[in-house]
């Protein structure tokens, strides 16, 4: 086979999506050019970075064979931290490092669970899922943290300069882990773990140490999604981050990671939440009743499991 | 969650510890709660802890089965707000008689049961992901059907007293129902061959398909069931809200399958019994009234769920490497005897 | 004798009740193909899996270079360099060649950069040495089991290791890629490379050992000289190499006649009868067979020959698409395991721990599973009748357990594969299809499985067993079928000799290459 | 399980260990274990229903008026709509003060966002409890009338502050301001802010809400009488969240560029429009006024996003509804009353069974610095 064939044959997800979100952008140029205004571009995409973010955490996870369902909780509670600390006077710096380790902290807390004590990680991310999202709900009871310092929102460079800072850091985060993954062998040991845990023992690998920081890797980056999130409002909202974690799996989805690990990669995921982030806007732009956005989410998610599931079978009978 | 994790290991025994130790927290729940709990400890809160815990109650039955084969059904939520919903609209807008409306909404419950069967076990895609997708179309519909803002009230008198009367004065409505559909799901499990089935292809798909199971069509029921029941919780919380909106059951499917893990039952499928995920279902009702009678915020009802689900979980893990120990002492011992 | 680069000493290990290696002792010398042979069960695979670090052993010890080893995973395995091509390739499949390879051979530090490009070439170069055809690029989870394999004896090769183990490397090789592999072997033994051997066929030992040290039910019952050191035109004073029949003789270590118990009058009519039947898929090529009642049709070949994918055709899992099935004369269309059973067709699986017995059900359970319809009218459970069922079979088939509600995974490998057969019994079959019945079960138990089989033969049931056991196929068969790349090429008289059939598996006419 | 000691429990010694069903080699068998587990269970369930409780001693069944333990001290629960509602944090500290002053046991919970299923537990719990007075703001009108019926047949005294219930199932409701008060004070503003023409939307906090309904439909009447250029675009609700409030008002200035100004009637709702206007860059073009509190908005309003917010001093509603509890449960305040004395709110008139805290108030640019809630 060729060997554009091949690539076409192997990222045919990723590919596919991709194709669908430019279809979409194709009929939104023809029917609402406003969609393209710099302004509403802007902020769909500021809204939608901290998802991207999210959801390369949640497919280093699902590459590993693992799940986590508690970053929603993550996110508001991280999101929390960032605020108090502003509100306390911290410079902004020192306010980042606070929610990207409270972040860490409680990835590490599912890790130690998931890798030391080998729990399913499903429940024990359903279980810190819970408890913290009902641990902030008893602290705040639900009030949002108001007056905060002026240089909190959009790290007081504005609106045009905090939305660059956004999109800036997520496209530094997509970057670094493209990489990671692909050129790091620590990357490459997510895979070999998600593929075969066994084989990867045996290739020498030590599969509960890379899934124990697999974790503590998602809990750091929703602490910087968090983070970027919060600053884009000036009061942080604990009711903020409900669910995150579906999104994050359903963009790692549709972008073709494999459930059962050991495959995908973040341009379909990239490709995903992009897909993702702009149905909202579409369907407002395109007169058609805004309700239906997660009817679509959720029927595009299937379709693209069905299609992928048809591929398979088909492969397998031909194999 | 690990495929190749050892199922083999999740063996009866592991089973019935689990539901020792949920006894034992039950129990002490409601020597705690009689004692700090104004009224706690009175017949009539007893009925009430039970009628509020009727719609968990049968989401997680009928979760039972479905964690069972080794699945999982995240879309009971939002199906429960789209049956929700549905009902109201067949009712209101459709003008039909709440009993025919009853009987449509069981059908577009097992419609979207069947939809998930039919995702999983045709194109043999994984639960979770089918199911993340059908929580999506399902909220999406009822979304869709009200605009997000429609809210169906008013219903007439008779259909609101399966969610709020009384039966001579005293047991709620709903948990004749409840028991009724109890005592089927128990029985459907433990004592037919649909149960043995759910508990083969948990324990080993490709074991049941050689010894001659029809897999497919087993696994279909578990998912059928699950939608049917959805439907019937649908419209309980209804009759005992009094309204139906397509924020409804949010969050139902988690604490479902929070009931059926505490219960014994392992996510991984083939261990698990009823009985076990009713003690889950009243461990999670009790702590959440005993909390609320001693005067404390319901957030800290979730806290200690979450915290009794990760002490289930730690607790279990723990006893499964002492047993182990211990097995390998008495395989050790066996051995002699048995190869003598 | 110089230092031997690997020496092990009265190493032991068992799992649960079963001992698979009882104290082997088992040294190699730089430079030499050290085949380590035995019958399935024997021990070979275990032995390999201590040496790798996948398994510790229970007593003995282990040295390398005379250097005592206490504590060996595989990660400090791949350090001291042991290298080693399992059976079942331990890949990643959605990665490609060149990174499997990768990850297998290089121990690099989690945060340094991957060269790509040196992957790549090093895959190339690699493949081309053994002269596979297969390209870096491609996904491992897209190549066929033996181009797998070929990836397996790349990684060994490019390992660069002193000492080289290879379990049944031509188990799932066409003749083609067998050729490339005594290539390498010999290829490694010219390097002074440390090469250990394992497999059950005589005629490889002779291509390629050096020496050989045979495995019988977790023993080691000898070592010889294949080829003697000096025999190219040295002294005379070298040992005498061994001969094949010595060999068969040790690995059998038994008489065959007495062992097996014999036929027990003339067969009945036919219960099966084949004609061309053919499945693309699975690869089965116009087979043709009958079996008779009372008799037992032997099917030999070698592993890859479709003789389980024969069975699965017979019993629905991946129907025929061509030919004719008959039982007892009928045409039957078999499309799913529930219609062979209701047509009289039970199967025996080949891997008893994923498709034989559901290990975490009791044993009353698994026996029942196959006759729900048939024991439990309406589908309600009658646990009285079912607890009965399973204690008559357990009684019948002599199954050492507490009780019918004793969990699978308490009993022995041997008693879980009466468990197994005990199932497949209740449905009262008219034939009965055996996949490597006694493989990894313990003597004792093996002897007892083939009574039993014999017993039913006795009583008018067909069976057709499949065994890569050579000395059992020939012991209990009344005819052999032998079957190679997926089509019956022989059918042999029962009693005929290991040999002849070993000869017929591997088409003699071409020969074994030298 | 060790006996627990306590001579008080009359329930029986934790059962021995075999009935545990664990047999002698320390086997489990399955149904030996499931037998003692059931009846375990049993004998605890069947004390407590048998109603023989430890401590507590009010009878079982109905719960009298002063079913409370302390005997004397009044309880009364306090329920906002949603707990994260700046608005409703507000009221509470009004309602604390009140209680502290009257001396009354109060008992705060209520949804953390706005739910009316968890509304009608509450309340079902607090009837099994007992208590004196329920105090409720109603997120849903109809639903939770129900409840509150059954509370008033178990004795208990109920009334309503913010949003209303049905009018049968409590005795008096605590109005902060006549609907038709707050439609015209909003009508108005917004009049003014457009000079009498334009295009407006109006954002709520939920279409079942009883004070948003009226306060729309006196918007409507104020709209045709006296501002007939003036025309509402569009009606979205945002569940009281202010995070949807700010997609919603995106939406509505995307979906209709004529929209000149945004009305919130619910709290949560007037900053969120205000940083959507902000983060679309319409500061000037889209006007923004609605019911807030001042501390949210002070920043949009010192910005000029925020025009002007118009509300009531909400911790003298909390106050005030503490107060008129504490009365209808002495007895001193009966049905037909005209007017009540408040130790904070001064003399307040009573409309048949609306008790009116006073007329709204407008905040804006020039007055907001003075206040502090």
């Amino acid at each position: 086979m060729s060997n554009s064939a091949v690539v076409i044959k192997r990222h045919f997800r990723e590919l596919s999506v991709a194709a669908v979100f430019g279809v979409l952008l194709l009929v939104l140029a023809v029917i609402a050019p406003g969609f393209f205004s710099r302004q509403q571009l802007l902020t769909t995409l500021t809204a939608a970075a901290p998802v991207l973010i999210a959801a390369c955490g949640m497919t280093l996870v699902i590459v590993c064979r693992q799940i986590d369902i508690s970053i929603g909780s993550q996110f508001a509670l991280c999101s929390m931290i960032a605020g108090l600390l502003a509100k306390a006077g911290l410079p902004m710096p020192v306010v980042a490092l606070g929610a990207i380790a409270s972040g860490g902290a409680m990835g590490a807390f599912n890790g130690a669970l998931v890798a030391g004590l080998g729990l399913p990680s499903i429940v024990v991310t359903l279980a810190t899922m819970v408890t913290w999202r009902e641990a902030l709900r008893w602290s705040r009871e639900g009030e949002f943290v108001k007056d905060l310092p002026d240089h909190f929102q959009w790290f007081g460079l504005g609106q045009g300069g905090g939305q660059g800072v956004i999109l800036i850091g997520a496209m530094l985060v997509f970057g670094v882990l493209v990489l990671a993954m692909k050129h790091l062998s620590a990357g490459r040991y997510v895979y070999a773990v998600g593929a075969d845990r066994e084989s990867a023992r045996l290739a020498g690998i030590r599969p509960g140490a890379v899934t124990f920081v697999v974790f503590v890797i998602i809990g750091g980056l929703v602490g910087l999604a968090a983070l970027l999130n919060a600053i884009r409002f000036a009061d942080v909202d604990p009711k903020t981050g409900t669910g995150l974690e579906l999104q994050a799996i359903a963009a790692a989805v549709i972008g073709g990671v494999a459930i059962s690990g050991g495959r995908g990669n973040l341009w379909g995921v990239l490709a995903g939440v992009l897909l993702l982030a702009s149905i909202a806007p579409a369907l407002v732009f395109l007169q058609m009743p805004p309700q239906w956005e997660k009817a679509i989410q959720g029927a595009i998610i299937l379709l693209a499991v069905a299609v992928d599931g048809w591929r398979t079978r088909k492969e397998a009978n031909i194999g | 969650m690990t495929m190749s994790q050892a199922k083999s290991n999740w063996s009866w025994s592991w089973l019935r510890r689990l539901e020792a130790l949920l006894v034992i927290v039950l129990v002490m729940e409601l020597l705690i709660f009689s004692r700090t709990g104004t009224n706690f400890a009175t017949r009539e809160n007893m009925f009430e802890t039970i009628k509020l815990s009727v719609e968990i109650g049968l989401l997680a039955l009928v979760m039972t089965p479905v964690i069972l084969t080794g699945g999982i059904d995240l879309s009971v939520g939002s199906l429960l707000a789209l049956c929700a919903v549905g009902f109201g609209k067949f009712w209101r807008d459709a003008g039909l008689s709440w009993p025919l409306a009853a009987a449509l909404t069981l059908g577009l419950g097992s419609l979207g049961g069947g939809l998930n069967a039919l995702l999983i076990t045709r194109l043999r895609l994984p639960p979770l992901i089918v199911t993340l997708g059908t929580f999506s179309l399902f909220r999406g519909l009822a979304e869709a059907i009200t605009q997000g803002v429609d809210n169906f009230t008013g219903f007439p008198e008779d259909f609101l007293a399966f969610g709020q009367g009384y039966y001579g004065g005293v047991i709620p409505a709903q948990v004749p129902i409840f028991l009724v559909v109890a005592v089927m799901v128990w029985l459907l499990v433990h004592r037919t061959t649909f149960g043995r089935s759910f508990r083969a292809i948990g324990f080993s798909p490709e074991g049941a398909r050689y010894a001659g199971l029809p897999v497919p069509q087993r696994m279909a029921i578990a998912y059928l069931l699950s939608g049917v029941a959805t439907a019937l919780a649908a419209m309980i919380y209804v009759a005992r809200v009094g309204q139906a909106k397509a924020d409804a059951g949010a969050g139902y499917e988690l604490l479902a399958i929070t009931a059926v893990v505490l219960g014994g039952t392992s996510i991984f499928g083939g261990v698990g019994t009823v009985t076990g995920t009713l003690l889950g279902v009243a461990a999670l009702a009790v702590l959440k009234n005993g909390l609320q009678l001693s005067d404390q915020p319901s957030e800290l009802a979730g806290i200690l769920t979450g915290g009794l689900l990760l002490l289930a979980l730690a607790g279990e893990a723990a006893m499964k490497k002492i047993s182990a120990r211990r097995g390998r002492l008495a395989t050790l011992g066996a051995s002699r005897g048995q190869s003598g | 004798m110089p230092v031997p680069l690997l020496k092990l000493d009265s190493v032991a290990k068992s799992f649960g009740a079963v001992q698979a290696l009882k104290g082997v002792s088992f040294d190699l010398q730089r430079g030499e193909v050290h085949a380590l042979l035995g019958e399935n069960g024997a021990g070979k695979s275990t032995l390999i899996k201590i040496i790798t670090g996948a398994h510790r052993p229970d007593t003995g010890t282990i040295e390398i270079d005379g250097r005592p080893v206490p504590h060996l995973t595989p990660a400090t395995a791949h350090r001291l360099g042991i290298a080693c091509i399992y059976q079942q390739p331990a890949l990643f499949p959605h990665l490609t060649v060149a990174e499997n390879i990768g990850l297998r051979l290089e121990r690099v530090a989690p945060f340094s950069r991957i060269n790509w490009p040196a992957r790549r070439h090093r895959a190339e170069l690699l493949l081309r040495r053994i002269g596979a055809g297969i390209s870096h690029d491609a996904e491992v989870h897209a190549l066929s089991m033996p181009e797998q394999q070929l990836v397996e004896i790349a990684c060994a090769l490019g390992a660069g290791a002193p000492i080289v183990i290879m379990d049944e490397p031509t188990s799932s090789l066409t003749q083609k890629e067998q050729h490339l592999l005594f290539n390498v072997v010999r290829e490694l033994r010219a390097n002074q490379i440390g090469v250990v051997y394992i497999s059950h066929r005589m005629e490889e030992i002779f291509a390629l050992a050096d020496r050989v040290t045979v495995l019988r039910d977790g023993e080691s019952v000898g070592t010889r000289w294949v080829r003697p050191p000096g025999a190219d035109g040295a002294t005379g004073n070298s040992p005498a190499p061994v001969t094949e029949s010595e060999l068969i003789k040790l690995m059998v270590g038994r008489e065959i006649s007495h062992l097996y118990p014999p036929p027990e009058g003339p067969p009945g009519n036919t219960v099966l009868s084949l004609r061309n039947v053919g499945c693309a898929l699975s690869g089965v090529r116009n087979v043709s067979l009958e079996v008779r009642a009372g008799e037992i049709v032997g099917l030999a070949g070698l592993v890859g020959a479709g003789r389980t994918e024969l069975a699965r055709v017979l019993f629905g899992l991946t129907p025929a698409d061509t030919g004719e099935i008959r039982i007892n004369g009928r045409i039957v269309n078999i499309r799913s395991p529930q219609e062979a059973i209701a047509c009289g067709i039970a199967y025996v699986p080949e891997d008893r721990r994923r498709h034989g017995v559901i290990l975490d059900l009791p044993i009353a359970h698994n026996i029942s599973m196959a006759v729900h319809r048939r024991i439990f009218p309406g589908s309600w459970l009658r646990l009285g009748a079912e607890r009965r069922l399973a204690s008559d079979y357990i009684r019948d088939l002599g199954v050492k357990a507490w009780g019918p509600e004793a969990p699978g995974n308490s009993l022995s490998g041997g008693n879980q594969q009466k468990v197994s057969l005990a199932r497949w019994l209740a449905t009262e079959p008219k034939l009965l299809i055996l996949d490597e019945p006694t493989q990894g079960v313990d003597v004792g138990a093996k002897s007892e499985i083939h009574k039993i089989i014999r017993r039913l033969a006795a009583k008018g049931l067909a069976v057709l067993m499949i065994s890569s056991d050579l000395t059992e196929v020939v012991g209990m068969s009344d005819r052999i079928a032998v079957m190679r790349a997926g089509a019956i090429i022989s059918m042999l008289p029962g009693g005929s000799d290991a040999h002849t059939v070993m000869a017929s598996a591997l088409g003699q006419k071409e020969g074994v290459p030298a | 399980m060790a006996n627990l000691g306590e001579d008080r429990f009359r329930y029986p010694a934790g059962p021995p260990a075999c009935a545990l069903g664990i047999n002698t080699n320390g086997r489990f068998t399955r149904s030996a274990l499931m037998k003692s587990l059931l009846s375990l269970v049993a004998i605890v369930f069947g004390s407590l229903l048998a109603g023989c409780k430890p401590s507590a001693p009010a009878p079982a069944g109905g719960t009298s008026a002063s079913g409370s333990a302390g005997g004397t001290q009044l309880t009364i629960a306090f329920m906002p709509k949603s707990k994260g509602n700046a608005y409703f944090i507000a009221a509470r500290q009004g309602a604390e003060q009140a209680a502290k002053d009257l001396n009354v046991k109060l008992l705060y919970d209520g949804p953390t966002e706005p739910d009316p299923a968890k509304q009608n537990e509450i309340v079902e719990t607090w009837i099994t409890r007992g208590v004196n007075v329920i105090a409720a703001a109603c997120e849903n009108r109809d639903g939770i009338s129900t409840a509150l019926r059954k509370a008033q047949s178990r004795g208990i005294k109920v009334i309503t502050y913010d949003a209303d219930a049905q009018p049968d199932s409590r005795s008096f409701f605590v109005n902060q301001a006549t609907p038709e008060g707050i439609g015209n004070a909003l009508m108005d503003e917004a009049a003014r802010l457009l000079n009498g023409s334009g295009d407006y939307a109006i954002i709520t906090a939920s279409l079942t809400a009883g004070n948003m309904i009226d306060w729309q439909k006196a918007i409507e009447k104020r709209n045709a009488e006296k501002y007939p250029n003036m025309k509402r675009v569009a009606l979205r609700p945002c569940d009281d969240l202010k995070d949807k409030a700010f997609a919603e008002a995106t939406a509505i200035m995307n979906a209709n560029p004529s929209v000149k100004l945004l009305m919130n009637i619910c709290s949560p709702a007037v900053p969120g429009a205000a940083e959507a206007v902000k983060q679309s860059g319409k500061v000037g073009q889209v006007k923004v006024i609605g019911l807030g509190l001042p501390s949210e908005n002070r920043r949009y309003v010192k910005e000029g996003v925020t025009d002007s917010v118009i509300l009531w001093k909400v911790q003298d509603l909390g106050y005030l509804t503490i107060e008129v509890a504490t009365a209808v449960a002495k007895g001193e305040l009966k049905a037909g009353a005209a007017s009540f004395r408040s130790k904070k709110a001064g003399e307040v008139k009573i409309a048949g069974d609306n008790v009116l805290l006073g007329t709204p108030f407008i905040f804006n640019k020039d007055n907001i610095e003075q206040f502090d809630f």
